[in-house]
């Protein structure tokens, strides 16, 4: 790994991207973990010899700190020799502008006739609603109002803590043309697990195919939920009105309604 | 300290006085539904604390099995303590041994036939008394090894360790009372509030926390006496006392000497849509328990600005607050034990947030002037952005220490990530002791100006308190409840989880439990 | 602001303006010894504004060049200008072009017939103000596009950049400005200020900075001004006008529209051994120049805490402050030109640090009310610990905008370890933004009570600060110096470096810049 | 990797140690770095990836920050494979145990029987004496007196600033029995070049193995100065006594008075 720095506006490599400090290419990286070993200079050397173990160069651990009971807290710099290439880089995407809540009603006015019913639900043990809620209640979010105060939505918010069960009989009753699926404890990734049993269910009752699945929480990326079998996923700061759009979207592209 | 020369807020004493006169009829109404009913976790407890502990073969717990098989007999109203008693009598056998009996099938409790209504009274009183003994023996203990150690001063620093795995839990609160931490919380698996019964042994393999059992309860003060005897500092040990088995909790806290506990119906009902008739019912004799049982309760009302906004909504928390006082006081818990709970949960990126989150952290401290208020650290607008996260707590910190608070959760700069690591802890309790030395003499230093935005806050707070007060005193808590009055929450009486467990006392309703521990605290029977 | 009423901390008036006469005394025996001397730097600087840049084929700057030559004859006391205008005046070249031939050997600058006094005069004085003229035009230019853009409340969020090479402080800068920095300040290579000349052209391998050059400024400038045409922010430009080269760089800093400088001999006497008689000479001329070009300085009294207790040692900081107003109070600095320079330096572990903090800032903010009070952050006691920095920071910015300083020099939580990197700074940033936004009105809300800690603490760094003073004007500031009054550093007049530089002007001292400035600044002559 | 956890009191295996969040080889590290790529989930990858590349699992990306520009900042968490084995951890330290001031002095009496002249600076064009100064000066740190309060010990500090010839040239005429040398300014390792010029100055006037020479500083290991070929080095938080008892014993091992 040279470091070159600049000698005039010299742009960085898109190709090959490395950390920047403050010199092009310097590829500084901040570290900080515990060692279940008791606070020594051995530790620390432990420390160090770890950082090298990821590949980086000349670690310098700057702080270590006591934890007691055996264990050893580090605060490592050190140089990242890898880099990445970051024209090769493609991240699913929800595609479509946005759109506001008018012209998310104006849509379905126009091309539906209706009004789609939604479900909402915090699923399992998980009992967060905050994040359904901003998305589906009156109040909304950011300042963006919650697909109930839409015309071209009916909406039900089930709460937080609802069996998979009993949200896929709700939708069988309620006759619903999306399913909106909150997950915020991921521990264990229990959020996997609850979201990924939805899907079989619903694929096992033949209902997948009749109505738009999505899923959201503050560790949900589009591209998770892809893998899990939904068809968008949405992610921290995600407002009402692209969480509509894209429901009207997908009705209409699939001819649900 | 209400009185005006004595508020740094120039506080109207006879606001807050109105306040208390509103909360304390709203928990009259409800003290009065309270003692006409009783729970199968009321009963489980009774149970529990005549010494009934294990499970059956199919990992029942055997309080459960008594319980069940009088519910199911449509006696729940009766209480569980006269057959068990009447058992008791019967057989010569401990109530545990009774309890295995039945679980082996070897014993029909129901079928027991009761000695006279004296001797059956006479033996639960002395078998009563035996419980509450016990728990007043730990009560002694706990005295004994505080006054042997250091305290330190308030705001304790409270901790939580959320592993999943007992094990870990006990390797992370012994290093984090090391560090300084006065109070260790030990975070329960995230489905247990539901759960009608207590799971048994020691958890491996939780979600976001381990299950409160009693052997969890023993494995972590064990660990925690060890290092608080290495430290000379009493760690104190905390866990929850909430959900469908509140009262049973409870019982178990009072065996094993847990020092603290989150105990708050109000919780269960908003946030785990836990019926309301039935937690309230539980909530007051798992009160009574940790009256008699020295803890310290903590209240939820930090939770409200989570679903509804802590600039808008700061009166509800302090009106329910004020209910919750009230309640509590009824079940024998003195100031010192109410660690009534509220929250800095403002957006950070509010101007003059930190002056409105001074004058609510001063009013609170005001209001409640002996109490051991428990102040909750940001968590709703933490972000991944861990360093901005820091700063956040280190304010909190400031705040914590400026209005004395009674008991400061730590704040955690990863809250919007994970359960704490063990480093994480450790920068959280190695700040707040800088930040709190630091700027340890500021609340006698600094007043806030007559007129000025800080005093102007409180005021409006309190005028917005007496009226959400009156307004409930003159709905009822349950209807106000219904209503969505805190937390943006609608929860009906008869909705939620738990209801089916409730039972109203029959005539000869017998709870020697519950008879011992009014006489011990002194409570109106 | 230092009447009894208007001060938060009950301060003294009397106290105050016995302070400001002692120092007032010190700047008048400094003036005297300063108005019979000059410098190599000084005529260095002449040169410079008269238009000579360049360097020679040994690289060599051209004002080194001529004044070299001026003093190897001995006839430095004499001035530059004398010799210079003359060549002007015989060959009709521009003074560069003079330079140049001297350089080449072609012009021997003290073999030209000097024309007539009158005539001379008259010449110089033309040449002077087309200098004046032309720093002039860069203060309007930036009153013009400060008007345009949007200004930030004090304090003014102040970062440094300090790469080394001066295409990577341009994108740091640059970033720094979108994020919201007011002044970037651009940190110079270790080795600079005991230099005796100015380097030349573009800096792409200095240690812990890059030179100041006039190529470097020009470069930052350029960046700087595109970034806030972008964000309709005006984003200062800063650089370091201290050491061997002070009023050069002062120069060429008015040249290219630098809006503050760090600029303070005492600093360069103390922390870089400077000779004493040298650098006050050169400190004179050179805030003349930045008087003139609208600059904002900066002073280094926040040093002092790095050598020197700042729990022990605050009074010395605060008497040098005066000291310094008084010396730029005669260069034609006016207060909001006065970045006085102080710091939050405590032990962070020192119980109650952060009201003796609050005490402090308070106090210079009352004595200075009306200057652009400069604030350093925690430095010494920053240690390996970010997350501990990052609060000890947060603190430092609450303090900043509580006592309403002038510039808040943003604290990097990766002080002790490395000059910023880009992301150190943003999050400096985005925390002081935080913290100064949450809680902006403080200042307006908050009383200290009388009696207290705080006003006790401040009562005391006044008297103390008086007795300092007087004592300093018995001694005479260079014995002072010599004592070790200040940053428990010794420093002897005749010691350090450059002293070989300073020479007596001679009866007939010609310095047209001077004059010229001195009557646009409406100075004594 | 086998993420277990314990489930008992298990103890840590010294010989396989990795990073400890909150259960026993969960592995768990905090990085932060910056890219030179413009916010956007696409830079968000390329952090992934490049954490990926240090051989971590599971890089999640918590926290994207714009710092204008075309740079992004990040900061993530995962779990780190690698382990190491602190058993087999050797590192170099000064040997002896502790001493006090008057223990120093009077061993110093004892087996020397006069002063001991050490000169102490701050070379190159590093100006920090703070750190020399608390080992040499009256005043001291941390509560310990400096060198000068020793009547073992004639010292001289020149301050900062000071050229390796001018100490040389002044070791020769005060006849010094230990040079101290701070270096504070570690930026492109000046602190190195400078070090190791003085060493290469001794040697050359065949000094080196005439006197003590130790250095210290903030970035100084004792390791790395037993590299640049000094006898000793001491980082942060060192105390006076500590370097006056390795000064004495140095002189009396290697029978240098
Ligand atoms: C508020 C809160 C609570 C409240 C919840 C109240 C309520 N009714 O929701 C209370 C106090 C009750 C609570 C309890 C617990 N919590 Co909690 N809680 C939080 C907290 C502070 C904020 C979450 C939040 O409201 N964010 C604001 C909303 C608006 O953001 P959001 O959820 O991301 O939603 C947005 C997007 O993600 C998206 N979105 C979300 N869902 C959906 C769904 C769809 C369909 C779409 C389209 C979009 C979408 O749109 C929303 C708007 O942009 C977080 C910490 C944090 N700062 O993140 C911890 C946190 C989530 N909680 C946590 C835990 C562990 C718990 C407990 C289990 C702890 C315990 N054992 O006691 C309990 C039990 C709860 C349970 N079983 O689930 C952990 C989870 C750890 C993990 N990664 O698994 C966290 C991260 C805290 C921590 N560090 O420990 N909690
Ligand atoms: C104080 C200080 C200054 C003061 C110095 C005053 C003085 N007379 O010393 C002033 C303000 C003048 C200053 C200036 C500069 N500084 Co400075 N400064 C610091 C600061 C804040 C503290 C250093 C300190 O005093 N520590 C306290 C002492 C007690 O600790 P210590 O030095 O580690 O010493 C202990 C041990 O290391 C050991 N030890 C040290 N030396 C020796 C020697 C021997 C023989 C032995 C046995 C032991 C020993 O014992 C001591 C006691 O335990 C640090 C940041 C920080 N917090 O670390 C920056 C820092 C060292 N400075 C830095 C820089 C870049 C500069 C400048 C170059 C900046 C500039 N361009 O303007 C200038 C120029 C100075 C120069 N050319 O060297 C950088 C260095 C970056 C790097 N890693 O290279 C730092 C890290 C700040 C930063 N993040 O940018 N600085
Ligand atoms: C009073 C109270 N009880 C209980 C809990 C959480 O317990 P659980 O969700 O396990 O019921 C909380 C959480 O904040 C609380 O404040
Ligand atoms: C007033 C002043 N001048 C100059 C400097 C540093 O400049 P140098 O060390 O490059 O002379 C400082 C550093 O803090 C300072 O405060």
């Amino acid at each position: 790994m040279s470091i070159t720095g600049r000698t005039g506006a010299t742009p960085p490599d898109p190709t090959r991207v490395r950390p920047y400090g403050d010199t092009l290419d310097d590829g500084q990286v901040q570290l900080s973990f515990s060692l279940p070993l008791p606070y020594s200079p051995e530790a620390t050397e432990a420390a160090r010899l770890l950082v090298k173990k990821m590949g980086m160069l000349d670690p310098r651990v700057y702080h270590a700190k006591d934890l007691g009971h055996g264990y050893t807290f580090f605060i490592v710099y050190a140089r990242c020799a890898a880099s990445v290439d970051a024209t090769q880089i493609v991240v699913p995407k929800i595609e479509g502008d946005r759109m506001s809540k008018k012209e998310v009603d104006a849509l379905i006015a126009e091309r539906i006739g209706r009004p789609l019913v939604i479900l909402g639900a915090t699923t399992g043990t998980d009992a967060h609603t905050v994040g359904i809620d901003a998305i589906l209640n009156m109040k909304g979010f950011d300042g963006e109002k919650g697909l109930e105060s839409y015309h071209g939505f009916e909406t039900h918010n089930l709460g937080a803590q609802v069996a998979n069960e009993d949200l896929v009989a709700k939708a069988v009753e309620l006759r619903a043309d999306a399913l909106l699926v909150s997950q915020v404890v991921t521990q264990k990734d229990s959020h996997k697990i609850t979201l990924g049993q939805l899907i079989d269910m619903l694929e096992a009752e033949g209902l997948r195919q009749r109505m738009v699945v999505v899923c959201g929480g503050p560790r949900i990326s589009h591209e998770l939920a892809l893998e899990l079998g939904y068809d968008a996923g949405f992610g921290p700061g995600t407002r009402a009105n692209d969480v509509g759009a894209f429901v009207a979207r997908q009705v209409i592209e699939r001819g649900l309604a | 300290m209400s009185h005006e020369t004595d508020s740094k807020l120039g506080l109207d004493p006879a606001a807050v006085a109105s306040c208390r006169v509103a909360a304390d009829a709203i928990a009259t109404d409800i003290d009065g539904f309270v003692r006409r009913h009783t729970t199968v976790a009321v009963e489980r407890t009774v149970t529990r604390l005549l010494g009934v502990d294990g499970v059956d073969a199919d990992a029942v717990p055997l309080p459960n099995v008594l319980v069940d098989r009088l519910q199911a007999a449509g006696r729940l109203g009766e209480g569980v303590a006269r057959p068990l008693v009447a058992a008791v009598a019967a057989t010569g056998r401990e109530p545990r041994e009774v309890a295995e009996a039945v679980s082996a099938g070897e014993l029909d409790l129901l079928a027991v036939p009761e000695p006279g209504e004296a001797e059956l009274r006479q033996l639960g009183a002395r078998l009563a008394q035996q419980a509450v003994d016990r728990v007043a023996a730990n009560r002694a203990e706990r005295a004994r090894l505080q006054a042997e150690m250091q305290t330190h001063p308030d705001p304790l620093l409270y901790v939580i360790v959320a592993t999943g795995n007992i094990y870990e839990d006990a390797v992370q609160g012994v290093t984090a009372a090391e560090e300084g931490a006065d109070v260790i919380a030990v975070i329960r698996s995230t489905g247990q509030s539901l759960l009608d019964y207590v799971p048994f042994g020691a958890t491996t393999e939780g979600f976001g926390g381990t299950y409160a059992t009693q052997e969890n309860f023993r494995i972590m003060r064990r660990a925690l006496d060890e290092a608080s005897a290495r430290n000379g500092r009493y760690a104190m040990l905390c866990n929850y006392c909430s959900g469908l088995c509140m009262p049973e909790i409870a019982a178990m806290g009072a065996l094993e000497r847990l020092d603290m506990m989150l105990n708050d119906a109000l919780y269960g009902i908003l946030f785990r849509d836990i019926n309301p008739q039935r937690t309230l019912v539980d909530q007051y004799f798992s009160r009574m328990i940790n009256a008699w049982a020295g803890v310290i309760i903590n209240t939820g009302e930090d939770n409200y600005l989570t679903t509804d906004d802590a600039i808008e909504a700061t009166h509800t928390v302090l009106a329910s607050q004020f209910i919750n006082e009230a309640l509590a006081a009824r079940c024998g818990l003195v100031p010192a034990q109410m660690g009534l709970g509220h929250a800095m949960e403002m957006d950070p990126m509010a101007k003059d947030g930190f002056l409105m989150e001074l004058a609510q952290a001063q009013l609170v401290r005001e209001c409640f002037p002996e109490h051991r208020l428990k102040y909750m650290p940001p968590t709703k607008y933490m972000t991944g952005d861990i360093f901005r996260g820091l700063i956040q707590d280190a304010l909190f910190n400031l705040v914590g220490v400026w209005t004395r608070q009674g008991i400061q959760l730590l704040g955690m700069h990863t809250e919007a990530m994970h359960t704490p690591h063990m480093a994480d802890r450790a920068i959280a309790i190695e700040s707040a002791k800088y930040v709190m030395n630091n700027a340890r003499s500021l609340a006698d230093e600094v007043e806030f100006k007559p007129g000025g935005l800080i005093r102007r806050r409180a005021a409006s707070t309190v005028a917005a308190t007496v009226e959400l007060l009156t307004e409930v005193r003159d709905l009822g808590l349950f209807e106000a409840l219904a209503q969505g009055r805190f937390a943006a929450v609608k929860r009906s009486p008869t909705g939620g989880r738990g209801l089916d467990g409730v039972a109203e006392r029959a005539p000869d309703y017998y709870n020697p439990i519950e008879d011992a521990l009014r006489a011990s605290l002194r409570l109106e029977a």
